[in-house]
C-alpha cells in the first residue's frame, strides 16, 4: 500500500475517469445512469482524497530527501524511469489537488447538463495527471504528465465553456504548448549531458553558465506561462472567463501552481547560476505582476476576469518569494521568502477556487458575469454574501485568513532584500483591497439592482457545503499555518543550501 | 574520335530537352508522355555509354529493363489519359488545375 | 544459385503466386460476391505474413548474386507493410461497396503494389530497387484512377503519373551516373568501391547523388518535390489515399536506407546538408500550408509532408540513433495515418465523402467513442504525450540534439507547435461544434473493431513505447 | 492569570460566533444577552486584572499562547503581553464596549439586523482585545486589521445605503494605506532585529538605532527613524491623523453606537496605544517624534476648525474626535506617552458619552441629524441634556472634569517638552507649532462643542411639529449607559491623574529617554489634583475655553444672525472649511481616480492592445497570412509542379558546385 501510495493516487482517478468515459451516458443529465456517474465520480475523488490523507499521515516532516519513492524502468533504451517521490514542496500541493477536486465535482453536480459523464471523467483524469506532475522525479515522466494535463483542460474549456470558448481554449493550449516544448528541448539537452532523465541527475550535472542561461530561459517560458507571469499572462483571463466554474477552479487553484512548482523543483536546483543570473529580471517581472496587474484588475467589468487578474497578481508574490533568494542573507530571509511563496500557492489555491465558486453560484442563477448586472445581492442571498465577503477579505490578504500568511512572509523577506521590493509588494495591501472590495461593493451591497437580483435564491445545501468547507480551510490556514509550514521547512532549507552551491 | 564525354553530353542534352519540354509545353498531355520517353532514352544512352566504357554488361541489361518498364508506363499513362479525356473532353495541360491550393 | 536462395526470397515469390490466384479467383466472382475477392486477399496477406515470419533470418543474407538482401530490417518493414495493406483493405471494403467501385482490381493492384514494396525493401542493387519502385508506382497510378467516372481522380492520377515518371527518370539518371562512376549497381559494392578509391568521391558521383535524392525525396513527398502529394491525396478516392498514405511510406523509408545509407552512406557529408534543407522546408511548408486547408484529406496530405520533414531530419543526423528514430517515427506515423484515413472512410457513406473538416463537426454527439479515437490520432500526430507521436518526435529531436544541432531542434519543436493548431482544429470541430448531419455511422463490426484497435494502439504505444524503440535500435544498430 | 486572559479574549469571540451563526435560533433577546454576557465577563475580568496590577502589584506577564508558524529562524507566535498599559486599555475597551452593548438594545431595537449587529460589536471587542494584549507584531497586525474589518462591516451595516457602502470602502482603503506603511514598518523591525516579539525587539532597539538604511542610494537614513515613521504611518491611518483622516467623518454613516465605540473610544485610539507601546523604539528617534508631533498638531488644530462649520450632529462630534486624537498624538510626539494614554482614557469615556447622547437625541428626533432642525430639546430630554453637558464640559476641559486633568496636563507637557528646551531652530519651530495649535485648539474645541450644545438643547425649537409632538426622553437602556459614562467622564480624572500620570503607574510599560522625560520633570511640581485645580483659573487654557464657550453662546443664542454675516464676510475661508481643506477631493478624484485611470490605461493599451492584440494574436495572424501565401504556390498546374521539382534539382546541383 504505502510503497505504491503515489501510484495509487495517480492512477485511481485516471482509471475512474476512463471507466466513466467507457460506460458513461452523455445523452441526458437527468437519467438515472448519469446520476450514477456523478456518484461514481464523487466516490472516486473522495477516495483519492482519503488516500492522500494517508500520504499526509505517513509523511515525515523531519526527513530530508524524497519519500514514498517508486522507481521502475519505463523506456529502457532512453533510460527513462517511472520514478515517483514527494518532499515537503510537492506533498502540500498534492493534498491541495486531492482536496479541491471533490469540491469541484460537487460544484458541477447538477449544473452540468451537457455530457456529465465526460465532464466528470475529464476532471478525474486531470486530477491524476496533476498529481503525477507533482510527484514525478523523472524529467520525461514529468513532461508527459505536464503535457497530457493540457488535453482534459482543453476539452473542459472547449466543451463546457462560454461564448468565446474556442478562442480561449485554443489560446490556452497553444500558449502553454509553446511554452513547454522548449522545456522539452532543455530536458533532452540535459539528457545528452547526463545520459538519463533523472531529475537528481540533472541537479548534479555540471553546466556552463551559458548552458544554464539557455536552460533557464527554456524553463522560464514553460513555467512563466503557467504561473502566469507578466507579460505572458494574457491567456489566463480569457481561459478563466470562458471556462466552466469547475474548470476555472482547477485552473486557478492547481494548474497555476505547476509554474511555481516548476521553478522550485527544476529551475532553481538544476540551473542555480542561471537562476541567479536572471533573478533580477524575475523579481522585476514579479513586481510588475503585483502592481501592474493590480491596477488592471481594478478596471475589470467581468467578475471572473477580475479574479483571474487578481490571481496573476497573487502569483507574483510566489515568484517574488522564490527569486529574492540571492539578495537576502541570514535568518528570516531566503527561507522565509521561499516558504512564503509556497504558502501563498496553497492559500491562493483555496481562495481563488472559492472566489470562482462564488462567481459560479451567481452565474448559475443569472447567467451573467458582468458586475454591472448585479447589485444588492446581500438582500436576497445573505448567506452567500457572508461567504463572498469572507473570501474577498481573504483575497485582500486579511490577517487570520490564509491570504495573509504568504504575503506577510514574502513582504518581510523582500524588505530584507531591498526596501523598494517590499514597498511595491506591499502595495497589494491597497490594490488588492481596492479591486476586491470595490467588486464586493458593486455586487453584494447596495439596493437590489434589478428584477433578476430580486429573484435570486440563496445558497442550496450543495453550494453551502462546498463554500463552508473552503471557508473553514481558509480560516484554518490563516489562524494556524504551522502544520503547513513545518511540512516544508526541511525541504526548503535543503533546497536553499543546494541552490547556494554554484555549478561553475 | 567520339569518346565517353560526347555520349554523356548528348544524354544530358536529351535530358534537359525533355525537362524543357515538360516545363514549357502547356497544351498537350501526349507531349508530356513523349518527353518522359525522351528522358528515359537519355538515361539509356548513359547506361550504354557507361557499360561500354566500363566493359560491363549490367548496364545494358538495365537498359532492357528500362525499355520494358517504359512500355508498361506508357500503357498506364495512355490509359489514364483516356480516362481523363472521357471525363473532361480535353487533354490540355493548362485546364488540369481543379486540384490546387 | 541454389535452392536456399529461393527459400530466402520466398515471401515475394509466394506473394506473386497468390496474386495470380486472387486474379483468377476474381475472374470467377461476379460483382455481388466481390467480397470474396476481399477475403481471399486477406487470406493471402495472412499467408504472406507467416511466410515472412517463417523465413525470417537473424543475420543478413544476400542472394541472387547480390541483388537481393534479407535482413531484420526488410522483414520488419515487410510485416508492417503487409499489416497496413490488410488494414487498408478492411477499411476500404464497405466504402467501395457503397460507392459501386468495389472492383477486384483494387485488391489486386494493392497486392501488386505490396509486392513492389517488398522488392524495394529487400533490394540490394539499383536494378532491384528500380523494379520494385516501378511495380509499386505503376499500381499506384492505376489505383488512383480506379474510379473511372471521377474527374478529380483522373486529374490526380495524371498529375501523379507525369510527376512520378519524371521522378523515376531522375532516379534512373542518377543511378546511371553512380553506375558509371563506381562501375556497379550493388550497394555493398558501390560502398566498397568508394571507400577503396576515395578519388571517386567527387563531383560526377555527387552529380548522380543529386538526381537520386530527387527520386527519393519525391517518393517521400518532400519539399520541393511534394507538389503531387496534396493533389493526389485529395483527388484519389479515400481508400486509395489511405493506401498511398500508409504502406508506401515504409517503402520510401527502405528506399532511403538502402540507397543513401547502405549504398552511399560514405557520402553522408555530401548529402546531409541537402537532406537537412529539404527536411526543414518540408517541415515548414507542410505545417503552414496545412493550416489553410478546409479539406481534411488535403490537410492530412500537408501534415504528411511535415512528418516527412521530421523523418528526413532524423536521417540527416546520419547516426544509428537517427536512423532508428526515423524508423520508429515512420512506423508510428503510419499507424496514426492509417487510423485517420480510416476515420474519414468511417464517416463517409454512399455518394458522400466526409472529406471536409466541417464533416467532423459534432462527432462527439454522434459517436463519442470514435470522436475519442480520432482525438487520440490527432493528438498523436500533434506529438502530444502520452500518445506515441510524442515519442516519435522525442527520438528525432534527441537525435538531432545529440548531433549538436540544438537550434534545429528548437525550430522543429516550434514548427510542431504551429502544426498542433490544425490537429486541434479537428478536435475542436468534433467536440466544440454542433453536428451538421446526424446520420448514424454505418460500418461493419470488424471495421469498427480494427479501427478502434488501431487508434487505441496509438495510446498504448505511447504508454509502453520501450519495446518498439528497442526493436528499431536493435535492427539498425 | 493566563486563564483570565484567555477568557477575556475568547468570551466576546464565542459570543460573537454564537450571535452570528445561530442568530436566527437564539433570537433577538438571546443575541443581546449572550453578547452582553460575553463582554460583561471580559469587562469584569479585565477590572480584576487591573486591580491585581494596580493594587495587587502583579508583575507584567508575557505569555505565548501558541506558535503560529516557525520558519527560517523567525518565530511567529500568538501570545499576550499584559502589563499596566495593557490592563488599562483592556478596561477602557471592555467597559465602553459593555455600555455600548446595553445602549444598542435601545438604539437598534427595530432594526432587522439586530443579531448581526451584536455579533459584530462583540467581534470587535475580541479584535480590539487581541490588539491591545498582543505581545508581538504579528498579532498586533492581526488585531489592527481585524478591527479595521469590523469597522468596515459596521460602517456598512446598513448596506442598502449608497453613502454607507461608499463610506466603508473608503474607510477600509484609507486604513489600508496606513497599514501599507505599518507592515513595511514591521518588515523593517524583522529585518533589523530578526524577531517579531516585543521583548526581543525592544531589547535590541539600541543596536538598531545605530544602523542605517539606504532607501535612496547615497542617503543613509537611521534605521530606527525609518521604522518608526513607517509604523506611525499605520497609526495615522487608524487614528485618523491628517492626511489619512478622511475616512473618519464619513464613518458616521454607521449606527451611532459604533461611532461611539469604534470611531471615538477605542479603535481610533489604537494608533495612540501602538505608539505608546512602541515608546522604546520611538524614544530612539527624535526625527520620528518630530514627525509625530507635527502631524498631531496639524490634526489637532485644523480638524477642530472643521467642527465649527458642520451641521450634522454626529459629524461635529467626529471632528472633535479627530482634533482630540491630534492632541494625543502631540503628546506622543512630546514623549509624554502617559499623558497621551491618560487623555485617551478620559476621552474614551466622555467622547463615548457625547456620541451616545447624540444618538439618544437622534433617536428622539427620529433619525434627524441636522442640528439646524433642532433646538430647545433640553426640556424634553433632561437626562440626555445633563449627560451631554457633562460630556461637553469634559471635552473642553472644564476644571475638575476628567478632560480638564488630561488636557491641561497634556498641554503642560507640550510646553515643558524637550522640544521647548531644544536648542536648534527646528526644535523651537516644532515646539511653537505644537504648542500654539494645542492652545488655540482649546478655544476652537470649546466653540464648536458649545455651538452644537446650544443649537441642540437651547434656543427656539426649529424642528417640525410632527417630530415635536412625540419628542420625549429615551428609554432606560439608552439613558443608563449615558449616566454610567457620565460618572467617569466627570470624576475619573480626579482620582486617576495622580497615580496614572505621576505615580509610576506605567512602570516599565512605557520607556522614556531621560532627556525627554517631561512627565518626570513635571511630577516634581505635582501637588495632587486639588493643587492643579487651584491653579486652573490661572492657566491660559481655562480662559481660552471660557472665551470659546462665551463666543458660542453669543453667536448662537444671543445673536443668531451674526454667523450668517461672518459667513459672507469670510466666504473664502468658509468655503475652504466647507470643503474640508479639499482633502476628500485629493483622495477621491486624485488617488482613486488616478488609480482607475492608470488601471484603464494599462488594461486597454498595455494588456489588450500591445500584448494581446499585437504580440499574441498578431503572431497568429502572421502565421495565417504565411499559410495563405504558401498555399498560392500550389497553383494546380502540372508544369508548375514539374518546374518546382527542377528548381529543386537545380538547387541541389548548384549546392554541389558550390561544395566543390
Amino acid at each position: 500500500m504505502t510503497q505504491h501510495l503515489l501510484s495509487i493516487l495517480i492512477w485511481l482517478p485516471i482509471m475512474g475517469g476512463a471507466a466513466l468515459i467507457a460506460i458513461g451516458d452523455n445523452k441526458d443529465a437527468a437519467s438515472s445512469r448519469a446520476g450514477l456517474m456523478r456518484i461514481a465520480a464523487l466516490a472516486v475523488s473522495v477516495a483519492t482524497f482519503l488516500i492522500s490523507i494517508a500520504l499526509y499521515a505517513g509523511f515525515d516532516n523531519a526527513a530530508t530527501g524524497m519519500q514514498f519513492v517508486e522507481k521502475e524502468p519505463w523506456v529502457a533504451s532512453l533510460n527513462v524511469f517511472y520514478s515517483l517521490g514527494v518532499d515537503g514542496i510537492s506533498t502540500p500541493l498534492i493534498l491541495l489537488t486531492t482536496f479541491i477536486t471533490p469540491l469541484v465535482v460537487i460544484a458541477g453536480w447538477d449544473t452540468i447538463k451537457n455530457r456529465p459523464a465526460q465532464y466528470f471523467a475529464a476532471f478525474l483524469i486531470l486530477e491524476g495527471l496533476m498529481i503525477g506532475v507533482f510527484s514525478a522525479l523523472d524529467a520525461l515522466l514529468f513532461y508527459v504528465f505536464w503535457e497530457s494535463m493540457l488535453i482534459p483542460m482543453f476539452l473542459i474549456i472547449g466543451i463546457w465553456g462560454g461564448a468565446r470558448r474556442v478562442y480561449a481554449t485554443l489560446k490556452f493550449f497553444l500558449y502553454t504548448f509553446l511554452g513547454s516544448v522548449l522545456m522539452l528541448v532543455a530536458f533532452i539537452y540535459l539528457y545528452g549531458q547526463t545520459g538519463g532523465f533523472d531529475l537528481f541527475g540533472f541537479v548534479d550535472a555540471p553546466l556552463t553558465l551559458t548552458a544554464q542561461k539557455f536552460i533557464f530561459i527554456a524553463f522560464l517560458l514553460a513555467f512563466a506561462v503557467k504561473v502566469p507571469m507578466w507579460p505572458v499572462h494574457t491567456w489566463l483571463p480569457d481561459a478563466h472567463v470562458e471556462a466552466p466554474t469547475g474548470g476555472s477552479v482547477i485552473l486557478a487553484a492547481i494548474m497555476l501552481k505547476m509554474g511555481g512548482y516548476g521553478f522550485v523543483r527544476l529551475s532553481l536546483p538544476i540551473v542555480p547560476d542561471g537562476s541567479e543570473y536572471f533573478a533580477g529580471m524575475m523579481i522585476a517581472l514579479s513586481l510588475i505582476a503585483v502592481v501592474y496587474i493590480g491596477f488592471v484588475a481594478l478596471m475589470q467589468k467581468d467578475m471572473k476576469k477580475l479574479i483571474a487578474y487578481s490571481s496573476i497578481a497573487h502569483m507574483g508574490f510566489v515568484t517574488l518569494g522564490f527569486f529574492i533568494l540571492w539578495s537576502v542573507s541570514g535568518n528570516a530571509g531566503a527561507g522565509l521568502g521561499m516558504s512564503g511563496g509556497m504558502v501563498q500557492m496553497i492559500s491562493h489555491g483555496l481562495i481563488s477556487g472559492a472566489m470562482f465558486l462564488c462567481v459560479g453560484v451567481l452565474y448559475d442563477r443569472m447567467h451573467s458575469r458582468e458586475i454591472a448586472d448585479y447589485g444588492g445581492v446581500a438582500n436576497t442571498m445573505p448567506v452567500f454574501a457572508a461567504f463572498m465577503v469572507l473570501f474577498a477579505m481573504a483575497n485582500a490578504g486579511l490577517p487570520g485568513t490564509s491570504g495573509f500568511v504568504g504575503e506577510f512572509m514574502v513582504i518581510i523577506a523582500s524588505f530584507k532584500a531591498n526596501f523598494w521590493y517590499a514597498f511595491l509588494a506591499a502595495s497589494t495591501l491597497i490594490l488588492g483591497a481596492a479591486y476586491t472590495l470595490w467588486m464586493v461593493k458593486r455586487v453584494i451591497y447596495g439596493e437590489v439592482a434589478n428584477a433578476n437580483v430580486a429573484a435570486l435564491t440563496d445558497l442550496n445545501t450543495r453550494e453551502f457545503i462546498v463554500l463552508a468547507i473552503l471557508a473553514v480551510s481558509v480560516l484554518l490556514v490563516g489562524l494556524w499555518p504551522a502544520p503547513l509550514v513545518d511540512m516544508m521547512n526541511v525541504t526548503i532549507e535543503q533546497l536553499i543550501e543546494q541552490v547556494g552551491q554554484s555549478k561553475l | 574520335m567520339i569518346g565517353l564525354e560526347h555520349y554523356l553530353t548528348l544524354a544530358a542534352m536529351l535530358f534537359v530537352l525533355s525537362i524543357a519540354g515538360i516545363v514549357v509545353n502547356r497544351r498537350n498531355l501526349i507531349l508530356l508522355l513523349m518527353c518522359i520517353e525522351l528522358m528515359l532514352l537519355a538515361v539509356n544512352f548513359n547506361f550504354i555509354a557507361f557499360s561500354r566504357y566500363l566493359g560491363d554488361e549490367t548496364g545494358q541489361v538495365f537498359v532492357f529493363f528500362i525499355l520494358t518498364v517504359a512500355a508498361a508506363e506508357a500503357a498506364i499513362g495512355l490509359a489514364i489519359l483516356v480516362v481523363l479525356f472521357r471525363n473532361r473532353r480535353s487533354i490540355a495541360v493548362q485546364e488540369l488545375n481543379t486540384l490546387k491550393g | 544459385m541454389n535452392m536456399m536462395d529461393y527459400m530466402v526470397a520466398a515471401p515475394e515469390m509466394v506473394l506473386l503466386g497468390l496474386i495470380c490466384l486472387v486474379l483468377i479467383a476474381d475472374l470467377f466472382t461476379d460483382d455481388e460476391h466481390r467480397v470474396r475477392t476481399f477475403w481471399i486477399s486477406i487470406l493471402a496477406l495472412v499467408a504472406i505474413f507467416f511466410v515472412i515470419d517463417g523465413t525470417a533470418t537473424e543475420s543478413r543474407t544476400v542472394i541472387f548474386s547480390g541483388s537481393y538482401v534479407s535482413d531484420p530490417l526488410s522483414q520488419i518493414l515487410k510485416m508492417a507493410a503487409v499489416i497496413f495493406v490488410g488494414i487498408t483493405f478492411l477499411y476500404s471494403r464497405d466504402y467501395l461497396r457503397a460507392n459501386e467501385i468495389h472492383k477486384g482490381e483494387f485488391y489486386l493492384l494493392g497486392l501488386i503494389g505490396l509486392l513492389g514494396m517488398m522488392i524495394m525493401m529487400s533490394a540490394n542493387s539499383m536494378l532491384t530497387v528500380y523494379l520494385g519502385l516501378e511495380t509499386l508506382a505503376l499500381s499506384l497510378y492505376a489505383l488512383v484512377a480506379i474510379d473511372r467516372n471521377n474527374v478529380t481522380s483522373a486529374e490526380a492520377a495524371m498529375k501523379y503519373f507525369i510527376l512520378g515518371a519524371i521522378a523515376s527518370g531522375c532516379l534512373l539518371y542518377g543511378i546511371s551516373w553512380v553506375y558509371g562512376v563506381t562501375g556497379s549497381l550493388q550497394f555493398h559494392e558501390i560502398a566498397a568501391a568508394i571507400s577503396t578509391d576515395p578519388s571517386l568521391n567527387n563531383l560526377p558521383l555527387w552529380f548522380g547523388l543529386a538526381f537520386l535524392i530527387v527520386g527519393i525525396a519525391f517518393k517521400f513527398g518532400a519539399v520541393p518535390f511534394h507538389m503531387w502529394l496534396p493533389d493526389v491525396y485529395q483527388g484519389a478516392r479515400t481508400p486509395v489515399t489511405l493506401y498511398i498514405a500508409s504502406a508506401p511510406k515504409l517503402a520510401a523509408l527502405a528506399l532511403f536506407l538502402r540507397i543513401l545509407v547502405d549504398g552511399l552512406g560514405v557520402l553522408h557529408d555530401t548529402w546531409a546538408a541537402m537532406i537537412m534543407v529539404i527536411g526543414v522546408l518540408s517541415l515548414l511548408v507542410g505545417n503552414f500550408a496545412a493550416i489553410a486547408q478546409s479539406n481534411i484529406k488535403r490537410m492530412l496530405g500537408y501534415s504528411t509532408i511535415a512528418h516527412v520533414g521530421f523523418i528526413l531530419l532524423a536521417f540527416f543526423c546520419g547516426t544509428e540513433q537517427g536512423n532508428a528514430a526515423a524508423l520508429f517515427y515512420t512506423l508510428t506515423y503510419v499507424v496514426a495515418a492509417a487510423g485517420a484515413f480510416g476515420m474519414i472512410i468511417l464517416l463517409s457513406r454512399r455518394g458522400y465523402d466526409a472529406e471536409n473538416l466541417a464533416d467532423f463537426k459534432g462527432l462527439n454527439a454522434r459517436s463519442p467513442w470514435f470522436a475519442l479515437m480520432m482525438m487520440f490520432l490527432m493528438f498523436s500526430m500533434a506529438g502530444v504525450p502520452p500518445f506515441v507521436g510524442f515519442f516519435g518526435k522525442l527520438n528525432v529531436i534527441s537525435a538531432v540534439i545529440d548531433s549538436g544541432y540544438t537550434g534545429l531542434a528548437v525550430l522543429m519543436v516550434l514548427a510542431s507547435v504551429v502544426g498542433a493548431y490544425y490537429y486541434l482544429r479537428v478536435i475542436w470541430y468534433m467536440y466544440f461544434e454542433e453536428a451538421e448531419d446526424q446520420a448514424v455511422l454505418q460500418a461493419s463490426t470488424d471495421t469498427r473493431l480494427v479501427l478502434s484497435l488501431n487508434s487505441v494502439a496509438v495510446l498504448a504505444l505511447g504508454i509502453v513505447p520501450g519495446w518498439l524503440l528497442a526493436l528499431c535500435i536493435q535492427i539498425l544498430g | 492569570m493566563y486563564d483570565y486572559y484567555l477568557i477575556i479574549v475568547l468570551a466576546p469571540l464565542a459570543a460573537a460566533i454564537i450571535a452570528g451563526l445561530a442568530g436566527k435560533k437564539i433570537g433577538r433577546v438571546g443575541a443581546h444577552w449572550v453578547t452582553i454576557a460575553g463582554v460583561g465577563t471580559a469587562c469584569v475580568l479585565s477590572l480584576l486584572v487591573l486591580r491585581n496590577m494596580f493594587w495587587g502589584g502583579a508583575a507584567a506577564e508575557n505569555i505565548s499562547v501558541y506558535t503560529w508558524a516557525v520558519t527560517d529562524g523567525l518565530h511567529m507566535e500568538v501570545g499576550f503581553l499584559v502589563d499596566r498599559l495593557t490592563a488599562l486599555m483592556m478596561c477602557v475597551v471592555t467597559f465602553v464596549s459593555l455600555m455600548v452593548h446595553i445602549y444598542t438594545i435601545g438604539y437598534m431595537h427595530e432594526d432587522p439586523g439586530y443579531q448581526r449587529f451584536f455579533s459584530y460589536i462583540s467581534l470587535f471587542t475580541f479584535a480590539m482585545l487581541m490588539l491591545v494584549m498582543a505581545n508581538n507584531f504579528l498579532q498586533l497586525f492581526f488585531g489592527w486589521e481585524a478591527v479595521g474589518l469590523v469597522s468596515y462591516l459596521l460602517i456598512g451595516f446598513w448596506f442598502k445605503r449608497e453613502t454607507a457602502i461608499f463610506a466603508n470602502l473608503k474607510a477600509f482603503l484609507v486604513n489600508r494605506v496606513g497599514d501599507f506603511g505599518f507592515i513595511l514598518g514591521i518588515a523593517g523591525v524583522v529585518t533589523f532585529t530578526g524577531s517579531l516579539d516585543y521583548a526581543e525587539v525592544f531589547a535590541s532597539a539600541d543596536q538598531v538605532a545605530t544602523q542605517s538604511i539606504e532607501i535612496f542610494p547615497g542617503m543613509p537614513w537611521n534605521a530606527m527613524t525609518v521604522i518608526c515613521i513607517l509604523l506611525f504611518i499605520g497609526a495615522m491611518g487608524k487614528s485618523a491623523q491628517a492626511p489619512l483622516h478622511v475616512w473618519l467623518p464619513d464613518s458616521m454613516e454607521g449606527p451611532t453606537p459604533i461611532s461611539a465605540l469604534i470611531h471615538a473610544a477605542t479603535m481610533v485610539t489604537a494608533g495612540i496605544f501602538m505608539v505608546a507601546r512602541m515608546s522604546p523604539l520611538f524614544e530612539l528617534s527624535t526625527t520620528a517624534l518630530g514627525f509625530v508631533i507635527i502631524i498631531g498638531s496639524i490634526t489637532a488644530f485644523f480638524m477642530g476648525l472643521l467642527g465649527i462649520v458642520q451641521n450634522d450632529i454626529k459629524r461635529v462630534v467626529a471632528y472633535s474626535t479627530l482634533s482630540q486624537l491630534g492632541y494625543m498624538t502631540v503628546a506622543l510626539g512630546a514623549s509624554a506617552y502617559s499623558a497621551a494614554i491618560f487623555h485617551l482614557m478620559t476621552h474614551a469615556f466622555f467622547k463615548a458619552l457625547l456620541f451616545l447622547a447624540a444618538g439618544s437625541v437622534i433617536i428622539a428626533m427620529h433619525h434627524e441629524q441636522d442640528i439646524r432642525k433642532m433646538g430647545g430639546i433640553k426640556k424634553y430630554m433632561p437626562i440626555t441634556y445633563w449627560t451631554a453637558l457633562v460630556g461637553s464640559l469634559a471635552l473642553i476641559g472644564f476644571p475638575g472634569s476628567s478632560g480638564f486633568f488630561s488636557k491641561d496636563l497634556l498641554i503642560e507637557a507640550v510646553k515643558e517638552s524637550h522640544w521647548h528646551h531644544g536648542t536648534t531652530l527646528g526644535d523651537q519651530m516644532t515646539y511653537w507649532i505644537a504648542y500654539l495649535s494645542v492652545l488655540l485648539g482649546v478655544f476652537v474645541t470649546a466653540l464648536y462643542s458649545f455651538r452644537m450644545f446650544f443649537l441642540v438643547f437651547h434656543g427656539e425649537e426649529r424642528m417640525d411639529a410632527e417630530t415635536k409632538s412625540h419628542l420625549h426622553e429615551t428609554p432606560p437602556v439608552v439613558t443608563v449607559p449615558l449616566i454610567m459614562l457620565a460618572i467617569p467622564s466627570a470624576i475619573i480624572g480626579w482620582f486617576t491623574v495622580g497615580p496614572v500620570l505621576f505615580g509610576s503607574y506605567f512602570g516599565d510599560a512605557i520607556v522614556v529617554a531621560k532627556s525627554h522625560d517631561v512627565i518626570g520633570d513635571m511630577s516634581s511640581g505635582w501637588h495632587g489634583s486639588l493643587g492643579l485645580l487651584e491653579h486652573a483659573v490661572m492657566t491660559p487654557v481655562f480662559w481660552l475655553a471660557a472665551s470659546g464657550v462665551f463666543t458660542a453662546w453669543f453667536l448662537y443664542l444671543k445673536r443668531p444672525d451674526i454667523p450668517a454675516t461672518i459667513k459672507n464676510k469670510l466666504s473664502v475661508a468658509y468655503t475652504v472649511l466647507e470643503n474640508k481643506f479639499y482633502f476628500d477631493d485629493l483622495w477621491i478624484s486624485g488617488f482613486a481616480g488616478g488609480g482607475r485611470a492608470i488601471g484603464r490605461f494599462l488594461w486597454q493599451k498595455g494588456d489588450q492592445m500591445l500584448i494581446d492584440d499585437m504580440l499574441v494574436n498578431g503572431t497568429a495572424r502572421t502565421v495565417g497570412r504565411l499559410a495563405g501565401a504558401i498555399r498560392q504556390i500550389q497553383t494546380g498546374y502540372l508544369y508548375t509542379y514539374a518546374f518546382a521539382m527542377f528548381i529543386g534539382l537545380a538547387a541541389l546541383l548548384g549546392w554541389l558546385i558550390w561544395l566543390r
